[in-house]
């Protein structure tokens, strides 16, 4: 059982190893939204306290660039029918999940080392930073599993519909909206980091959590009625 | 040993309004061979996809290898094998990978040597770790071969095997089939009556969705046989 | 009007035109549904005695021929 | 087998007048005779009608006696929506399939008309159209995922698929309800401090109507659920005739052509 994740988790990587479809184009649209930022921001006051701002546009950065990957997760299963083969396998297909799940999680992690630094250097260079900010990994990562467990269990309805992109974002961003509220405000605490949001910052975190449990647990529940002929 | 490979009585599947198989009976003994003809959109591939429990009958009963087509599929598909027009492979692996990631998922045991040897048997050895998008469409359709005959299945289901096939492929198609033992039955959508009536143990004809013929081969003549299949695909060509 | 009623009220006046367009819109929107339903069920109900009607016909003339 | 329409059913038009009759009562009652709701403290208190009267009488909270009603019907439809799509993955019975689907069109007229009554209360009494208030917050995300379950339902061509992922949808939607109705109150945000508001308690006068436009509701939601369930039965049975007549009509065509060649 485990072998066989592993199995399919090591072809979903070795696949984006070899065409890098996925994270190339989740890099591009990030830089490209980040320009936006900077048109957007561009005729802020020099008082403006961009700290307030910078926890939500980070996540809007981070939901709109999730969905382009998402949309991409069973590309290589379309090529030439792939998909037809997993079906027929005689092995439980809630691990397509999980794998589909693990790869898109991963993705989202790679996406995010490379973009958060960038968020950093284009817009906070000049606020100062607390030391708490270096905790920002913690609803990051509670945010990707909540986008890739949901997210991907969502594609997996959407890729054979026509229409496959905008319906993945409409079924999505509704039922992200709980995690994105509770991981805003936890990026947010610790962004400006001022003491007694520390609290806030632990209480979101645990709503978080407890969001990603349901969700992941519902959707694993659910996977087999998705990836069906 | 189960007596039938495959028994389907009034299947039927709509699509929307319109149904591409109507109420047909088909009873296949285990180890038998079936050919299925017919025109384009007789239903034909639909047929298949619902033996390889891809898709589900919309009424009439399945049972394939003694079980139900749809509620115990899980059980079926290790002992089913279906090669449809597409490769049925991913395009960024290779062919070792490609073959490496099924045993597993077909939870083969001697998976290495199984897949030299289907490597060689299906001529694509010396370019076993080149990429499946660099192989002509007759070295994917050899190799999809090889993914099916991977698991040694007991019913095997060929979708137009030798369309867009290479004469080696064909060779090599035939070899397979030759080596496999009595027991597995084999299941083939053909265009070419001829093949098909010399291949096969029963011949089924549909159009548009319905049975027009479902004979075994030893008791119609060859001859009968092509006049009736002419006079079939006369009639569908005048309907459309 | 003393104006300590008239504060009492002052909230009321200005209330009320959002009061009623609240009810008037639930309302309208519950019979928009049941209107759209209603035309939806009709013309379905046309189309399946129309077709009733000429597969009665079809069957007569088959089995008058047969 | 000519599926009777909804209006020459005896029970539905009884439970229909029954519903109308409540919701009638409770929009008379919330305005004739349940008080004003207080509101911001007077300057000094004032004798009305015998009543002494300290502040400010909220006409606008007339809104709430069909508004809240109307809002929780458009819950409970989710919630049977969530119902009958469990028993569609498990049973695979198309006809749970068809009464999801209905259940979440109701789902939708109630939650269309909480959203208009909704705004204008929040105009109101907020003084702005739109606050990104728990209580709107979580109704908005709510209608999203009511359009989102019609979006996916119109893209998905086979009919087995769509059924499936619509159930699967509607049960994540379901879900996502009572998640978004707490995190969107529990979540401490660094700006504003977290309100928990309490409906303020209801005095007998004010339930009565309440509990009356509630019912009210419910029935009327029942009532438009049979609407559409015997609008998509009778469009079903469309299908199969028109089939029917298809496969008869071939059929024909091809006897008129042999007796054409003899």
């Amino acid at each position: 059982m485990f072998t066989k994740f592993l199995a399919l988790l090591k072809k979903d990587l070795l696949l984006e190893a070899r065409s890098k479809t996925v994270l190339s184009s989740m890099l591009i649209y990030a830089l490209l939204v980040l320009t936006i930022y900077g048109a957007a921001l561009s005729q802020t006051a020099d008082n403006f306290d961009i700290l307030q701002v910078s926890s939500g546009l980070l996540w809007a950065l981070i939901v709109f660039t999730s969905l382009i990957g998402l949309n991409k997760t069973f590309s290589h299963e379309g090529e030439a029918g792939a998909l037809y083969a997993l079906l027929l396998a005689p092995f439980e297909k809630s691990l397509v999940f999980l794998s589909k799940l693990c790869a898109n999680f991963i993705f989202l992690v790679l996406l995010e080392v490379i973009v958060v630094p960038l968020f950093y250097f284009f817009f906070l260079q000049t606020s100062s930073l607390s030391v708490q900010s270096v905790l920002l990994i913690l609803p990051l990562l509670l945010g990707n599993v909540g986008i890739a467990g949901v997210g991907t269990l969502l594609a997996s309805i959407t890729q054979r519909s026509k229409s496959g992109d905008i319906l993945l974002a409409i079924l999505l961003v509704p039922l992200i909206f709980p995690l994105l509220l509770a991981c805003v405000s936890a990026s947010a605490a610790v962004i400006i980091g001022s003491a007694e949001l520390m609290e806030g910052f632990m209480r979101s975190c645990g709503i978080a959590f407890s969001y990603d449990a349901i969700m992941l647990a519902a959707s694993y529940a659910l996977y087999e009625f998705v990836l069906r002929p | 040993m189960t007596e039938f490979a495959v028994e389907a009585y009034s299947l039927t599947k709509k699509y929307g309004a319109r149904s591409a198989v109507k109420d047909l009976d088909l009873v296949l003994e285990q180890g038998k061979k079936l050919a299925i003809l017919g025109a384009n959109g007789a239903g034909k591939s639909s047929l298949m996809r619902m033996l390889a429990t891809l898709e589900r009958p919309s009424s009439g009963s399945l049972s394939i290898l003694g079980k139900d087509a749809y509620k115990e599929s899980d059980l079926l598909l290790q002992d089913i094998a279906y090669v449809s027009h597409q490769s049925q492979l991913y395009l960024e692996l290779s062919a070792q990978e490609n073959l490496e990631l099924f045993a597993k998922l077909y939870s083969i045991d001697n998976a290495l040597e199984r897949i030299d040897e289907l490597l060689e048997k299906t001529q694509l050895s010396y370019r076993r770790h080149e990429l499946i998008k660099h192989y002509s469409q007759g070295m994917k359709q050899r190799l999809a071969i090889a993914k099916a005959f991977l698991h040694k299945p007991k019913l095997l289901l060929l979708d137009e095997p030798y369309a867009g096939l290479d004469p080696q492929g064909v060779a090599v198609l035939n070899a397979l089939i030759a080596e496999l033992d009595e027991g597995v039955s084999i299941i083939l959508i053909s265009h070419s009556p001829e093949a098909s009536y010399d291949f096969a143990d029963e011949l089924l004809m549909l159009q548009e969705g319905e049975k027009v013929l479902y004979e075994s081969s030893s008791q119609l003549s060859k001859e009968e046989f092509l006049d009736r299949y002419k006079q079939a695909i006369f009639d569908e060509s005048w309907a459309l | 009007m003393d104006p300590l009623l008239l504060e009492a009220y002052s909230t009321v006046i200005s209330a009320v035109p959002f009061v009623v367009g609240a009810y008037i819109l639930i309302w309208v929107a519950l019979a928009v549904f049941v209107g759209a339903s209603y035309i939806k069920a009709r013309r379905i109900q046309k189309e399946l005695d129309a077709l009733k009607s000429s597969l009665e016909h079809l069957k007569e003339d088959r089995s008058k021929r047969a | 087998m000519k599926t009777k329409l909804l209006s020459s059913n005896k029970l539905v038009l009884a439970v229909v007048c029954i519903a109308l009759l409540l919701i009638l009562l409770d929009i008379f009652m919330a305005f004739f005779i349940s008080p004003l709701v207080r509101g911001a403290r007077l300057s000094e208190p004032v004798i009305i009608v015998g009543q002494m009267v300290a502040n400010k009488l909220l006409f606008s909270q007339k809104i709430f006696y069909l508004h809240v009603p109307v809002a929780l019907s458009s819950f409970i439809a989710l919630l049977f929506t969530a119902v009958f799509s469990i028993r569609y993955l498990i049973k695979r019975d198309p006809l749970d399939d068809m009464r999801a689907y209905s259940c979440t069109e109701i789902a939708l007229v109630f939650v269309l008309a909480t959203m208009a009554s909704g705004i204008l209360w929040t105009r109101f009494e907020w003084g702005s159209w739109w606050v990104w208030e728990p209580r709107l917050t979580t109704y908005f995300i709510l209608t999203l995922m009511v359009l989102a379950y019609f979006v996916l339902r119109l893209n998905i061509e086979d009919a087995d698929r769509e059924a499936s992922f619509a159930a699967v949808f509607g049960i994540l939607a379901f879900i996502n309800v009572p998640i978004s109705f707490f995190v969107t109150r529990i979540v401490p945000s660094s700006i504003h401090p977290v309100i928990f508001r309490t409906d303020s308690g209801l005095s007998s006068s004010m339930l009565i109507p309440f509990i009356a436009g509630m019912i009210g509701c419910l029935l009327l939601s029942f009532v438009l659920y049979k609407l559409r369930i015997s609008l998509k039965k009778s469009d079903f049975e469309l299908q199969q005739v028109k089939e029917e007549f298809e496969s008869l009509y071939k059929k024909r065509l091809k006897e008129k052509r042999v007796v054409g060649d003899k």
